[in-house]
């Protein structure tokens, strides 16, 4: 089964200028059913010479029954195109965009929270389960795995470190999720690992985060009363000074609960196995799954 | 982005919100016709983009308009070093002049967006003039807080809450209660990340004035606001961040350490400095070199990186996805060639061509030792470091 | 049991201005249970003797146990006002305050789309229960009879026109509800008809609606699928030109269906017993109950 | 309340919608001037609170400043009687002198807010240049709709989706989506109850410009905006209309009718002329007195409805809620000694104090018939009309 996106997906790409353009290529090439391309003013061209174009998305999900959508534009347009791919009806929404302003996601959050869309996102990599070739984002397809870990991070890069660990040791991922840096996000690791435990190929989970807010410990919370099957854990920036601005806007330590000490702490009382470094989580889901 | 305070009470007063009346100086003379005119006693306040001023004697009261001269001269031109910068300080180019006020009581009053909450939170204390991490620490039931709807706004009812929790005189609700209000505005249509006053301050005479203003502006919106993105002072960063500021590089200076770490993405940026530290170094600066770098960037980034006077080796720990990591290693050899420095570098590079990028490093003629993975940046790392110090 | 207010109503008051206290004077005097007074500055005072006053609505609420609120506060601070009581968790809001600008009230409606809390109005002279001598507004108490015909309407005058009709004909009230005459308004017709359905002393139903909009065909369509007790019907502005603003917002005709004629027609195809002018209500009741 | 096309226009630019070059002329040296300066041939445009301007002859195009001046001269002064004004028309004081622009096609938007949805609603049509109800009857297919959401606002997306549907070159969908945002900011901003362009214009070189400006302002909202309140032209009404305005009095007048009717609420203003029309006459006017009147806005209130030369019966009609009915009954009699008009009243009062206010009325000299119920204000009304039409 994997989560989120598997071979039911079909997917609508939405901003294809140059860096939305090389990254639907590659999203093509690795198999992935695209069925919709939107960006204005090329209604009617193909994209590949195979994902037909349209101007708008509620156009492009009638004709192509498109349920999962994707967005490259740029930040100050993606809050518009959340909100029109949301207005639209698909079920999943993953918003690559980086840069995107906090406040246009508080609105957008506060938009969606009554409607049946699922954001994932924004600045976040996406969503990639190897073992249906489905890949919505951008993480690299040529480092995952078929397998029964599920990933989900905050951080994009060490989502890739993270699947290359599990992958040197030998194991593959049912799904890779990257949820996002920016302090404001659609999809949180409560609702992943809500996923993950429901999903019969998912065995265990890496979950990776970072300093700043105190979503690692809602999750350590929800992992203690809900996750039955092993998680590991490992927490960036335990060298990180307080207060300073470490890159993305959710990488700041605001408060004592923000720091990584709290939040492997948190994470270990609720029965999580720690990476001690970032550089162990694939040796320690391997002693942990044995 | 920070501004200064003298920029943030323009605002201020732009947007309603009552500030002491004062002017900015950059001369003696300056002072002295602003002082004048204000009535002779002000306060004179050096205009840095870091806290604690107060402490480190940016922040004085005197008596004439002939000593607030006097004290813009000695300040203009000179570093103050605080808590809050480093060791060289920031540069003093302008000074506000403020006149003084009887003060009753001091209080404090912030805005954030509390991303948990997914929210702007406008936070009070009736404990003004402190530092408020302080206060929550210590006297946390004397932080009020309430949270803005995130499409209908503050309520107007929320800041009467807040003005009412602060016991604000009673004749002085209603102005306090419109000063959040105002405030509020502030930090929505100008899409701050922070807007705070700290002191804000009842007068002898009830008055509710801001008598500091700082502001936060979010780097991300900034698009939105071109005339708030003009009141930039690159003055106020380190040389090294100027020059990644310049190049739109995400570099940061950490203090105490002997690693330049270059990386992209800002959680292996966290990752890496982590595993140094294991390593049992720790990091003299990170940079970010983001997704899509052209190699003059990559080079600029690496003399960035090795212009700073505290790394003695750099790691280098590379995932591209978007990043071609055959560029960046172009960009590091260039780099290395026009640079004095010939440090040893420690290198992990994986993602989209991993293996010509490699091959480029391992090619020149650079002290480079390549690793596959975390664990084995960690451990060449750790030995690196030790040969270092025998060698010292 | 009457609908909306009844022995179990605890008001609370907000804005005791000049005509907001003459009101709640009257109120009182009626026999509302009224709990809580809020205005700013009286904190600690009691209103007539006997309502403690409050700073805030959520504090009188919590010291006091009110579950309905009404509002009394000028037009610039209704909407404040309303959101007020709605973040205090009050079950019923009833804003009698004229000229609330329309955007406040489509924000308001949006807000509290998703809240437990039932808002009626704003411009409305509000709810009474006679059989329980429960005023909330400014409906004259010594014209309402107890008895089992609910009333409802987005007139005020109109409404005490309809009730006197009917005390003339010898006919009481079981609850008599004045929706208001705004554009925008927080309970519709629908809601109040779907009450009296299922309320068990109501027997039969008066509606009272004008031109302007198209509330009075969804109530049409309503009553046809939901409702079994004898709905009588009056529309007002049956003479009134098309385009001209009939002095309050709501009584503007901007196209065909918003015409007196066109409801009509629709509410009798309803099987609504129409009062052919506003002079027959009571007539037309006592001859349908006859 | 309505404002000038000028002022819209003002306002229009002022949020960066793209308008014609133009200018305000009362003389026709101005004109002269304004002409001169755009380039001669121009259009004249009446400034008057009015639709229909165009079949009127309000609106004219001149082939040079000279005959816009001519025109101007002929204009000014005069009344304007268009199909959407009483007889008697209404004052041209002013006119827009606008440069012509090369036009490809005719199209409409407009913004208002739909009770019904609770939104505000931007509708646009392919057919410009037309009356829009007309297209809404006979071609609806050509109108399109989205509506906003009431807290996010229109959404880009939106109004692209109308440039697009109303099917402007694709070069011009950006200027078009810029333009709907820019209008619908226009509306929310200034608390507008209709924002109107008809006809919004594309011109050959593919510019979009809004070639007409309507805005009405919402009434309930102006104390946000005393700056637009300031906007009023109060002698574009009826001089009654004018008197009502300034005692706060909700008077209409009604073309064709003789009853004048005085009531309290707007529910029962519309009861009170469906009974008048049931009893076989025509309102000639109403006027609403509202919750709260005094003596003297009672007075005023009576003098107005029967200073309008068409009554010749007055029906009163009051269910007093807050309102008193003595008061009321004292107004009437106090104003009628003062008026010569001493035509027949039929008095319905009900309500606080009603038995109090009935007696002042038939203890005066005054022809009243008081009736306890509408249904009896009916029977009486249509008995004294037929009285009146045999007296005639």
């Amino acid at each position: 089964m994997a989560i989120l996106v598997d071979s039911e997906t079909r997917l609508l790409v939405q901003g294809l200028g140059r860096d939305g353009s090389f990254q639907a290529s590659r999203t093509l090439a690795y198999g992935t059913n695209m069925v919709a391309a939107v960006h204005p003013g090329r209604n009617g061209q193909k994209f590949e010479n195979n994902v037909p174009f349209f101007s708008q998305v509620a156009d492009a999900v009638d004709q192509t029954g498109a349920n999962t959508g994707i967005i490259f534009v740029p930040a100050p347009f993606a809050m518009d195109a959340i909100i029109e791919q949301v207005d639209a009806g698909l079920e999943l929404v993953v918003c690559i965009t980086e840069g995107v302003p906090v406040i246009d996601m508080v609105k957008v959050m506060a938009y969606i929270k009554d409607k049946p869309t699922r954001l994932i996102g924004s600045n976040c990599p996406g969503v990639l389960s190897p073992g249906y070739k489905a890949k919505v984002g951008i993480i690299p397809s040529n480092i995952v795995k078929p397998g029964n870990v599920g990933v989900v991070s905050r951080s994009g890069t060490l989502t890739y470190e993270a699947i290359a660990q599990l992958v040197q040791h030998g194991m593959g991922q049912s799904t890779c999720v990257g949820i996002g840096g920016d302090p404001v996000h659609g999809t949180t690791f409560t609702d992943v690992l809500e996923l993950f435990e429901a999903d019969k190929e998912t065995e265990a989970i890496v979950l990776i985060g970072e300093i700043g807010g105190t979503r690692e410990q809602l999750a350590a919370d929800y992992i203690k009363k809900h996750i039955n099957k092993p998680v590991v854990a490992a927490i960036a920036g335990q060298s990180a000074p307080a207060g300073k601005r470490m890159g993305h806007a959710g990488a700041i330590i605001t408060g004592k609960a923000a720091m990584a000490s709290e939040k492997i702490k948190t994470l270990a009382e609720a029965g999580v196995h720690i990476a001690e470094s970032p550089a162990l989580i694939g040796a320690k889901m391997k002693e942990v799954l044995g | 982005m920070n501004i200064h305070e003298y920029q943030a009470k323009e605002i201020f007063e732009k947007f309603g919100v009552p500030t002491p009346n004062s002017g900015v100086a950059s001369t003696a003379e300056e002072a002295i016709e602003i002082a004048d005119r204000i009535g002779g006693r002000v306060v004179v306040k050096a205009q840095v983009h870091a806290g604690g001023r107060g402490k480190a004697g940016g922040v004085k009261l005197v008596e004439s308009s002939k000593q607030a001269g006097q004290l813009t001269e000695e300040l203009i031109g000179t570093h103050l070093v605080t808590n809050q910068t480093g060791p060289t300080g920031v540069p003093i180019e302008k000074v506000m002049i403020a006149e003084t006020l009887d003060i009753k009581d001091e209080l404090y009053l912030s805005i954030v967006i509390d991303g948990d909450l997914g929210a702007p939170v406008v936070m009070a204390s009736s404990e003004g003039g402190m530092d408020i991490e302080e206060v929550a620490a210590t006297t946390p039931e004397k932080i009020f807080r309430v949270i803005a709807d995130p499409l209908i706004g503050l309520s107007p009812y929320h800041a009467r809450d807040l003005a009412i929790a602060l016991e604000v005189p009673s004749e002085s609700i209603r102005a306090t209660t419109k000063l959040i209000i105002d405030l509020y505005k502030v930090f929505i249509e100008n899409d701050c990340s922070l807007v705070e006053v700290n002191p804000l301050v009842v007068t002898k005479d009830n008055a509710i004035v801001a008598l500091d203003a700082k502001i936060n502006l979010e780097d991300d919106a900034l698009f939105r606001h071109p005339e708030l993105a003009n009141l930039i002072d690159p003055n106020q960063l380190d040389p090294l961040e100027q020059r990644a500021y310049k190049s739109d590089l995400a570099y940061v200076k950490l203090s105490g350490g002997r690693v330049g770490c270059m990386v992209n993405g800002a959680g292996l940026a966290m990752a890496t400095m982590d595993i140094t530290k294991n390593a049992g170094a720790d990091p003299a600066n990170f940079l970010d070199i983001g997704g899509s770098a052209n190699q003059e960037r990559i080079e600029e980034a690496f003399k960035i990186i090795v212009d700073d006077t505290d790394v003695e080796i750099v790691l280098v720990n590379l995932f591209a996805g978007i990043a071609r990591s055959d560029v960046v290693a172009a960009g590091i050899v260039a780099a290395a060639a026009e640079t004095a420095a010939k440090m040893p570098l420690v290198v992990s590079m994986r993602g989209t061509n991993a293996k010509e990028g490699i091959e480029i490093l391992t090619d020149s003629d650079l002290d480079i030792t390549v690793v596959t993975d975390l664990a084995g940046a960690a451990d060449v790392l750790q030995q690196k470091l030790l040969e270092l110090e025998r060698s010292n």
